[in-house]
């Protein structure tokens, strides 16, 4: 149990690493660099190579991966040669907003994921089914822009309740940002509920459908019974994967939607490194997100123990 | 026949006029620019809202194009025109308190002809122009000795890049915006948001509002959406497309002022670049389009055609010299430089709406000169750095509002940073030099229109019309003026 | 002594031996989940594939004239701001979706296949490091990964195939896997093991056959994603480029009139969500039909 | 739990009654009757088993008796009571109530019937919830429930989730979980059938215990007829649906009238046969003496001290065997004790850890080695046969192609010869050639395993390992197949590494028997001797457990387990630190003397 427990953070350690190696390499072929992306229209050949020279360009590329990662492991992402500002200070609120949005949408699709999945199993084939399963599949069909602009259009401009945009800066307060975050939250939990629901029905109706849960019904115990004690936890037991693959999702792919609302995220920041080959911002993000994502499936591991006894006690017949 | 135009609710022709309330805020919405941005109008590339708010120039121009007095009354040159003598306002004082002298001017063009700096400016003014030649015999004269005599050279002062700064600001200028305007700042973040507020020992007299916040927004879409939903009160920097203007005009929270021929509109061949080394190739790609058709297309018509000539059409040194659309001659030519069904990138983005239908409709026009046009979409966030100046042909605009000499100089002149096309004919460059040293306002105007002959014929830049901006603002708004670089920052309010 | 010959309901026994695609065929009508989902997208193609013969109207070509204008006789569902006739852009628009989509699913599925039955079956150190690397690629934002691959190599078809399928395929490894590491303890394989018959056609005989309903559920789902995805392209700036009648593309031009001119943004969205729906109705039906998890397929 | 008890003496009416009872599901809109017009009746205290073969319907009727029905089906005609009541005309309010109160169910896999995230003691109160006792109360009748269905240690088992229980401990906790309910009828459906004979006997010793103290009505459902005579009262023989035969349970087995009943009967291997019965279409049987092995037939395999490991585990452990040509012989033992491994290792699956294995005869090699590293002559020599029908055989390939593979791959035969050879193996093991074209999922369980046994003969092996063939097969099933590997070896002199749990019919196909436990052989003799005994107390503790539907001594239920016969001390004839040579290659491994250390059930 301790073992597998630090085997599986090794793992998650190595995962993160790799994942910078391999990130740090394909943004090496980012054609065009820093240096001319910061001169601009006035580049000369001359200016750029003392700017090159000025911020290190020219070492090897392993060179500059190890004491970047060395850095990156006290929390010291280096300077972004863009802005000149430590890569950290853009970096921290950016990533601050997107969690506002993906833990508000976490909340919020996860909660009614798994009511309406759990509705939708119980009543597998009949309306509440049918009406909770055409809503998902529309919301999985319909693209989150095409979901943000139509909010936008109805919450925003016809019925201007909420702001269309956000204004504020990357470090703004809190406070500031909460109106800003619902239309995202509201774009973004559609298309993951969607997802959610489905795997939670359908692991519903496997567990509904299994022994135990029939010898739990013959036992004359009430249907409510049934389902929060015996079915719940062995039907959310495949759907946590999902929900951490979503949240992993959620923050490195909300570029879209931050596009649309402007809003000052991690996905906005990432669209931006990438234009202006900006590699140190864009390195960083790769790894927090890659340290989020090892971190989701740690704690979709760790749910699975909480719900999975045999995971917990290590017993039984597990090899 | 039933047109788009007047299938749509029209268009409104100006911005509401009337007498505003006293105060507000102004909020703008912006084009972010990069990290780099700075308020150091010698080096600043796109913060002219800011420059506009917080500067004055010493020359400035008017709707005309006609030079008139900023911080310089009046002006006058000697007989050959190389020497230009300012007389300069009174009484006029920085933001930070310090009083505004013939110094501060002489240091303001120093700094422009500093080649430390490489302002944009300094390759219109060093060639007439060195340090030494700049002179302060008092306080409130400037005394300007050119290297070469120039009739035109307040006009060259009325440029974006020539606001004043004070004496000896070079280093902190660009954060700190101290200049003579009708708003001091009050924040600013490069490529962020800032806000500005009025200044009330300004020259002219306090600014109607108290304050203008600006927001940057990368999506024209975001620009538009926060118009309609009443969060900012104008989109500068932006041309909306027709079908957008209409759905602005058509809102209950804004509409939409135009500004007339506020841009003209470029489809720049790389002079240095295959296929377009040629000029009887670049010669057939001007014949080979028609710019009705995309100003038709482009546009819907809110424009006037550009025929090539960026000089604007009602400004004082226009020529009418025009290339007849012939795509029959464009194929010959083409075929005679051995480029038969010549194919050709071109470049285009969401940066601008325009770009998109102008390039299509380019492509479709030049079908019949047998010319394959394949529209390259590119990322509008790195356009001017990866594409423009980079890509043999792509779409690009010019905001107008620069004098003649300026406009020419900057822009086609060999060796200049600004010269989009890379094109160098010392003809024309020998032509500006003339003009620029004749006394005789007949003449300099031929030269300058023998020059504009050239670019027609010679030059790498289709310019296919010349546009009317189509800004958006809300119903709020009175007063709104722009021209050139700069509103009419003294008048603009909001509705009492 | 007679054994009792028994069919198993699932598979009703006939006496006739029948064509492996026929049965397939006869499942499939079963499920109406299926028939729908697979309509739809056959609909599709069928409408990008008969796009010339369906209207005679440009998808490309500017009429100035034209522009703007509201559902008639003559355009169906309106023209857009270049006067382009929406309805034939929205049926042409299928050819790019459909193409690039179809060609960077095959890619990512194909890829992923071989690699996923591949190392279930080969287990040990192979199957760790390989799973270590596809693990560290998923930990990549996908969208950066796409959003590096088109900046590096350019925005075109091609590119976006490569970059899908450098994005996808470490997730149809995964389910390939999963699925073959059902099947690779099963006794069939064990026993072609006991031959001695080596990795490739034990792969091929006796496990590929035994997946490729998972493979295709895989298909199906990805597809739909992939079509999104792409639309998402498209919609940022790194799709067709124009005037390619592409909806993703349709949709981004012409969102900001939506108010004045829904149906130029609305007629390519809905022809996007049907083409979608249809994917996923048709990964549902046949996961329903051949009992494929898709529990594993979440990721 | 005395108004039981009044019941049992006041009324002769019947507890349960069951008339012309149909239920049918639908499938692509035809209904499709499994069970057709059964009627039964069960007076109080008495158990009623219905007995048939696999998909005949049994746990079907069984369910009904909870007013549950599987997903899809439905009653199409007559209607199932008690006490006078209609259950199928219950609300849902009185179906919790009948479920509650007066019907449990105990089902055949605890493993899979037991909330997995739930403890098990936690799982036994939810039983007790309807009595609404203080919380205090409950708690207690739990640990009474738990001492007296005899879990150990009941304080710190009840706090143990099921996956940690063993199989034996998880169905005594599904039996307290159906004992809390305090119901008046019992609803045993195969209750032991996935357990090891040892545990089986335990439980059922229980079950009858329990039902006695009690005075419950039982419903025991059942295809091993074994089980059947010792505990029912009343039998209800089901066949595709419908019955064929009921009546008292001594009289059905012992005076079957319908010829189903006594074929089925006849197929029952029993302990004391002394080679392979055949049976007749009417149920006769006869036992078809084995041929003795020549005492100079060749070896055909030996093992010497043969140790594998599953990693750091040792799943086999010294084993030194010699199988003969023409040979049978058996590997029994509980679940777990390596028989399967030893197997594998034969087949070359998995390369032993130490030890010697050579292969004898024409071709000689070192089995030593995993198949790939043999030569394909010795390879092909040693072939499996597989337990599990169901997933031997590839879904996707037609029969055909699954036995022309081996063909082709060993003798490089022509697609056409293949095809020919292919054929002319499938009529000798008994099949229908024209059924080449079938996919597995269109065969029978007994088809698909003569498939398996046909792809094994063509590699032209010598060495046959049978893992458990019959295992999953119904017992006439097994028949057939037990006398068609009978034929294989006599006609082809093969050599059979024969794997099983069932004793009954370890006796009628090996020659000789070798008793593993913990990876250790320990006793190994010939079939006789071993079944005659003296013993190991192991291999004694597993011959007693074996429940024979024709001795009288076990028809009647409700009697004592049959008495643990005290290991006879063999005669010592050897001076082996190790083992007690009995003579005539019987022999057993010495054990510490002194008390069994009970096993944990
Ligand atoms: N709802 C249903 N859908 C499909 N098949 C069904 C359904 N209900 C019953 N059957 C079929 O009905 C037959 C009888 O099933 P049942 O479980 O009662 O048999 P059984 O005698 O208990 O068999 P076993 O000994 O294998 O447990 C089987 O063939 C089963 O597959
Ligand atoms: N792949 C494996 N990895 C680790 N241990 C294993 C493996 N296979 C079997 N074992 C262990 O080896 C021992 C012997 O297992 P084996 O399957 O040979 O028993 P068996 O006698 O065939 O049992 P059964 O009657 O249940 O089939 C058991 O303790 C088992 O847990
Ligand atoms: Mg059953
Ligand atoms: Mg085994």
């Amino acid at each position: 149990m301790l073992l597998y427990t630090c085997r599986r953070l090794a793992s998650a350690v190595l995962t993160v690493l790799l994942s910078a190696v391999l990130v740090f390499a394909a943004v090496q072929l980012l054609p065009g660099d820093v240096a001319t992306q910061v001169l601009g229209q006035d580049a000369t050949p001359e200016a750029v190579a003392a700017l090159r020279d000025q911020m290190d360009l020219n070492r090897p590329a392993v060179v500059r991966f190890l004491e970047w990662i060395a850095g990156a492991a006290r929390g010291d992402f280096g300077l972004s040669p863009v802005s000149g500002e430590p890569v950290a200070d853009t970096l921290w609120p950016h990533l601050r907003n997107t969690m506002l949005i993906a833990v508000s949408t976490v909340a919020v699709a996860v909660t009614a994921s798994v009511v309406l999945g759990v509705v939708a199993g119980l009543y597998r084939d009949r309306w509440p089914d049918t009406i909770i399963s055409t809503l998902t599949l529309i919301g999985m069909s319909v693209p989150e822009f095409v979901m943000a602009t139509l909010l936008v259009l109805l919450l925003s401009i016809t019925v201007p309740v909420l702001p269309a945009v956000v204004l504020d800066e990357a470090t703004a307060p809190v406070a500031d940002l909460l109106p800003a975050v619902v239309l995202p939250t509201i774009a973004l939990s559609v298309v993951m509920t969607a997802y959610i629901v489905r795997m939670t029905r359908t692991s519903v109706i496997d567990v509904m459908a299994g022994e135990f849960v029939t010898t739990a019904r013959l036992k004359g115990i009430s249907t409510p019974r049934v389902v929060v004690r015996h079915a719940l936890p062995s039907a959310l037991l495949p759907t946590l994967n999902v929900i951490a693959m979503n949240v992993a999702w959620l923050v490195g792919g909300v570029a879209v939607v931050e596009n649309v609302f402007n809003y000052p995220g991690i996905g906005q920041l990432m669209l931006e490194s990438v234009h202006n080959r900006d590699l140190p911002v864009l390195q960083a993000i790769a790894v927090i997100s890659a340290l989020v994502y090892v971190l989701c499936n740690l704690a979709a591991d760790l749910g699975a123990m909480a719900l999975n006894p045999r995971l917990r006690t290590g017993g039984g017949s597990r090899r | 026949s039933r047109t788009g135009a007047e299938a749509a609710p029209s268009i409104p022709e100006g911005a509401a006029t009337g007498t505003p309330a006293d105060g507000g805020v102004l909020r703008i919405a912006r084009p972010p620019a990069s990290q780099a941005e700075t308020l150091d109008p010698a080096d600043s590339l796109s913060a002219y809202e800011y420059l506009g708010a917080l500067y004055n120039r010493l020359v400035r121009m008017d709707e005309d194009g006609e030079a008139v007095p900023d911080l310089a009354t009046e002006w006058e040159p000697d007989d050959e025109g190389s020497t230009w003598t300012f007389r300069l306002r009174d009484g006029v004082e920085f933001h930070d308190g310090t009083r505004f002298t013939s110094a501060d001017a002489a240091y303001t063009l120093r700094r422009i002809l500093d080649p430390d700096l490489a302002s944009p400016q300094a390759t219109v003014l060093s060639p007439l122009l060195s340090p030494e030649g700049v002179h302060t015999p008092e306080p409130g004269v400037l005394r300007v000795e050119l290297d070469a005599p120039n009739f035109e050279f307040p006009a060259l002062l009325s440029n974006y890049h020539c606001y004043v700064v004070p004496d000896g600001s070079g280093d902190s200028i660009g954060e700190t915006g101290i200049g003579t305007g009708p708003f001091r700042l009050e924040d600013f973040s490069p490529g962020g948001r800032g806000r500005v507020v009025a200044y009330d020992g300004h020259w002219e007299g306090r600014p109607v509002l108290d304050a203008i916040e600006m927001f940057a927004m990368t999506d024209i879409q975001a620009r538009t959406n926060a118009l309609l939903a009443g969060q900012v009160d104008l989109l500068s920097q932006t041309n909306l497309d027709f079908a957008t203007a209409r759905v602005v005009a058509a809102s209950g929270n804004a509409t939409i002022a135009r500004s007339v021929n506020a841009q003209w509109y470029v489809l720049p061949m790389l002079t240095t670049a295959e296929p377009f080394t040629d000029s009887r190739v670049r010669r057939a790609m001007k014949l080979a389009y028609d710019p009705v058709h995309l100003l038709e297309v482009a546009l819907q018509g809110t424009g006037v055609v550009g025929e090539d000539n960026p000089v604007p059409p009602d400004t004082p040194y226009w020529t009418d010299h025009t290339l007849e659309r012939d795509p029959d001659r464009a194929r010959a030519l083409l075929s005679e430089a051995g480029h038969d069904g010549l194919q050709v990138d071109l470049y285009t983005s969401t940066y601008d709406p325009v770009f998109t239908p102008m390039a299509l409709a380019y492509r479709d026009s030049v079908a019949d000169a047998g010319i394959d046009v394949r529209v390259r979409n590119a990322s509008a966030d790195s356009y001017y750095t990866q594409v423009w100046m980079q890509q043999p042909l792509m779409a690009t605009y010019w905001y107008t509002g620069r004098p003649a000499d300026q406009l020419l100089n900057q822009i086609f002149r060999t060796g200049s940073s600004y010269n989009e096309t890379a094109w160098s004919d010392p003809d024309f460059d020998d032509l500006l030099d003339s003009a620029r040293g004749t006394a005789d306002e007949d003449r300099r105007r031929r030269l300058y229109q023998e020059a504009q002959r050239l670019v027609v014929e010679e030059g790498g830049a289709m310019t296919p019309m010349f546009a009317d901006r189509l800004v958006g603002l809300s119903r709020e708004v009175l007063n709104y003026r722009e021209s050139g670089f700069e509103f009419d920052y003294l008048n603009i309010g909001l509705r009492p | 002594m007679s054994e009792l010959e028994r069919g198993n309901p699932s598979t009703p026994s006939r006496a006739r031996a029948q064509h492996p695609v026929g049965r397939t065929v006869r499942t499939l009508l079963r499920s109406r989940t299926a028939c729908v989902g697979l309509g739809l997208v056959v609909l599709h193609l069928a409408v990008a594939a008969l796009a010339p013969l369906l209207t005679s109207a440009s998808p490309t070509a500017n009429a100035p004239d034209e522009a703007l204008l509201g559902p008639s006789g003559e355009h169906w569902l309106g023209t857009d701001a270049l006067g382009r006739d929406v309805l034939t852009r929205v049926v042409y628009g299928g050819q790019y979706a459909l193409t690039v989509s179809f060609a960077a699913t095959t890619c990512a599925v194909a890829l992923g296949t071989v690699l996923g039955c591949a190392t279930a079956l080969k287990g040990g150190r192979l199957d760790g490091a390989l799973m270590r690397v596809l693990d560290a690629v998923l930990a990549i934002p996908p969208i950066l990964a796409l959003l590096v691959v088109v900046t590096v190599l350019g925005a075109g078809p091609a590119v976006i195939v490569l970059a899908v399928t450098l994005v996808y395929t470490p997730q149809v490894v995964r389910v390939v896997r999963a699925a073959a590491l059902g099947v690779v303890p099963l006794d069939y394989v064990t026993a072609a093991r006991a031959r001695g018959e080596r990795t490739l056609p034990i792969l091929l005989r006796e496990v590929l056959p035994n997946i490729v309903h998972v493979v295709a559920v895989e298909f199906a789902m990805r597809a739909s994603w992939v079509v999104l995805l792409i639309s998402s392209l498209s919609f940022l700036g790194f799709g067709a480029d124009p005037p390619t009648p592409d909806w993703g593309l349709m949709i981004s031009e012409n969102r900001t009139a939506m108010v004045v001119l829904p149906w130029a943004t609305l007629a390519p969205i809905i022809a996007l969500a049907t083409l979608v729906v249809g994917l996923n109705l048709s990964a549902d039906g046949l996961s329903r039909l051949w009992n494929v998890d898709r529990t594993e397929e979440a990721s | 739990m005395n108004t039981e008890s009044n019941d049992n003496t006041g009324s002769t009416d019947p507890l349960v009654r069951v008339e012309n009872l149909s239920v049918a599901y639908t499938s692509e809109g035809h209904d499709v009757p499994v069970v057709r017009g059964v009627s039964f009746e069960v007076e109080t205290g008495r158990t009623l088993a219905v007995v048939g073969e696999s998909g005949s319907g049994k746990s079907t009727v069984a369910a009904t008796l909870l007013a549950h029905l599987r997903h899809g089906s439905r009653i199409t005609s007559g209607r199932v009571e008690l006490a006078g009541q209609d259950l199928f005309g219950l609300d849902r309010a009185g179906v919790r109530r009948l479920r509650a109160h007066d019907v449990a169910l105990v089902g055949q896999n605890a493993g899979h019937s037991l909330t997995p995230s739930m403890r098990v003691g936690a799982q036994i109160e939810e039983s007790l919830l309807p009595q609404r006792l203080p919380r205090r109360e409950r708690r207690a009748q739990v640990l009474t429930l738990a001492e007296k269905v005899g879990l150990p240690d009941p304080e710190r088992l009840l706090r143990r989730h099921p996956h940690q229980l063993s199989g034996g401990q998880q169905q005594r906790v599904a039996i307290a979980m159906a004992l809390a309910a305090r119901p008046r009828v019992l609803v045993l459906d195969e209750p032991t059938t996935a357990l090891d004979v040892v545990t089986q006997a335990r439980i059922l010793d229980l079950v009858a215990g329990l039902s006695r103290e009690l005075g419950l009505t039982s419903i025991l459902v059942s295809h091993d007829l074994g089980v059947v005579s010792r505990m029912a009262d009343e039998v209800l023989v089901m066949r595709d649906g419908a019955v064929v035969e009921q009546g008292r349970a001594q009289q059905v087995l012992t005076a079957p009238e319908h010829p189903y009943t006594r074929l089925l009967l006849a197929s029952v291997p029993r302990l004391e046969d002394r080679g392979l019965a055949e049976v007749d279409q009417d149920g006769t049987r006869t036992v078809r003496p084995r041929t003795p092995v020549p005492e100079d037939a060749p070896d055909a395999v030996s093992l010497r001290d043969v140790t594998v490991d599953h990693g750091s585990t040792r799943a086999v452990d010294g084993v030194t065997l010699r199988l003969r040509r023409g040979e049978v012989l058996a590997l029994v033992g509980e679940s777990g004790s390596g028989k399967s491994t030893l197997a594998w290792s034969l087949a070359g699956l998995h390369a032993p850890s130490g030890g010697h294995m050579l292969l004898h005869g024409g071709t000689e090699g070192d089995l030593a080695a995993t198949a790939r590293r043999r030569p394909l002559d010795v390879r092909r020599r040693v072939q499996l046969v597989f337990q599990n029908a169901d997933t031997s055989l590839n879904p996707r390939r037609i029969v055909r192609e699954a036995v022309r593979r081996p063909l082709r791959f060993f003798g490089g035969r022509s697609r056409r010869d293949a095809d020919r050879d292919a054929r002319t193996l499938l009529s000798d093991v008994a099949l229908d050639p024209d059924l080449s074209g079938r996919l597995p999922g269109q065969l029978s369980g007994g088809q698909r395993q003569r498939v398996g046994i046909a792809r094994a003969l063509a590699g032209d092996p010598q060495v046959v390992v049978a893992d458990e063939v019959t295992t999953a097969l119904d017992v006439s099933v097994q028949a057939s197949v037990l006398a068609l590997l009978e034929r294989l070896r006599e006609e082809r002199d093969l050599a059979f590494v024969f794997i099983s749990h069932d004793l009954a019919v370890v006796r009628g196909i090996a020659d000789r028997v070798a008793v593993l436990r913990h990876g250790r052989v320990v006793e190994e003799g010939p079939v006789e001797a071993v079944f005659s005994g003296p013993n190991h107390p192991y291999t004694r503790s597993l011959i007693d457990a074996v429940l024979d539907p024709s001795d009288p001594s076990d028809t009647g239920g409700h009697g004592p387990a049959r008495s643990q016969r005290p290991p006879d001390p063999p005669s010592d004839t050897g001076d082996d630190p190790v083992w007690h040579d009995l003579g005539g290659g019987h022999r057993i491994r010495r054990w510490e003397t002194g008390p069994e250390t009970a096993r944990d059930t």
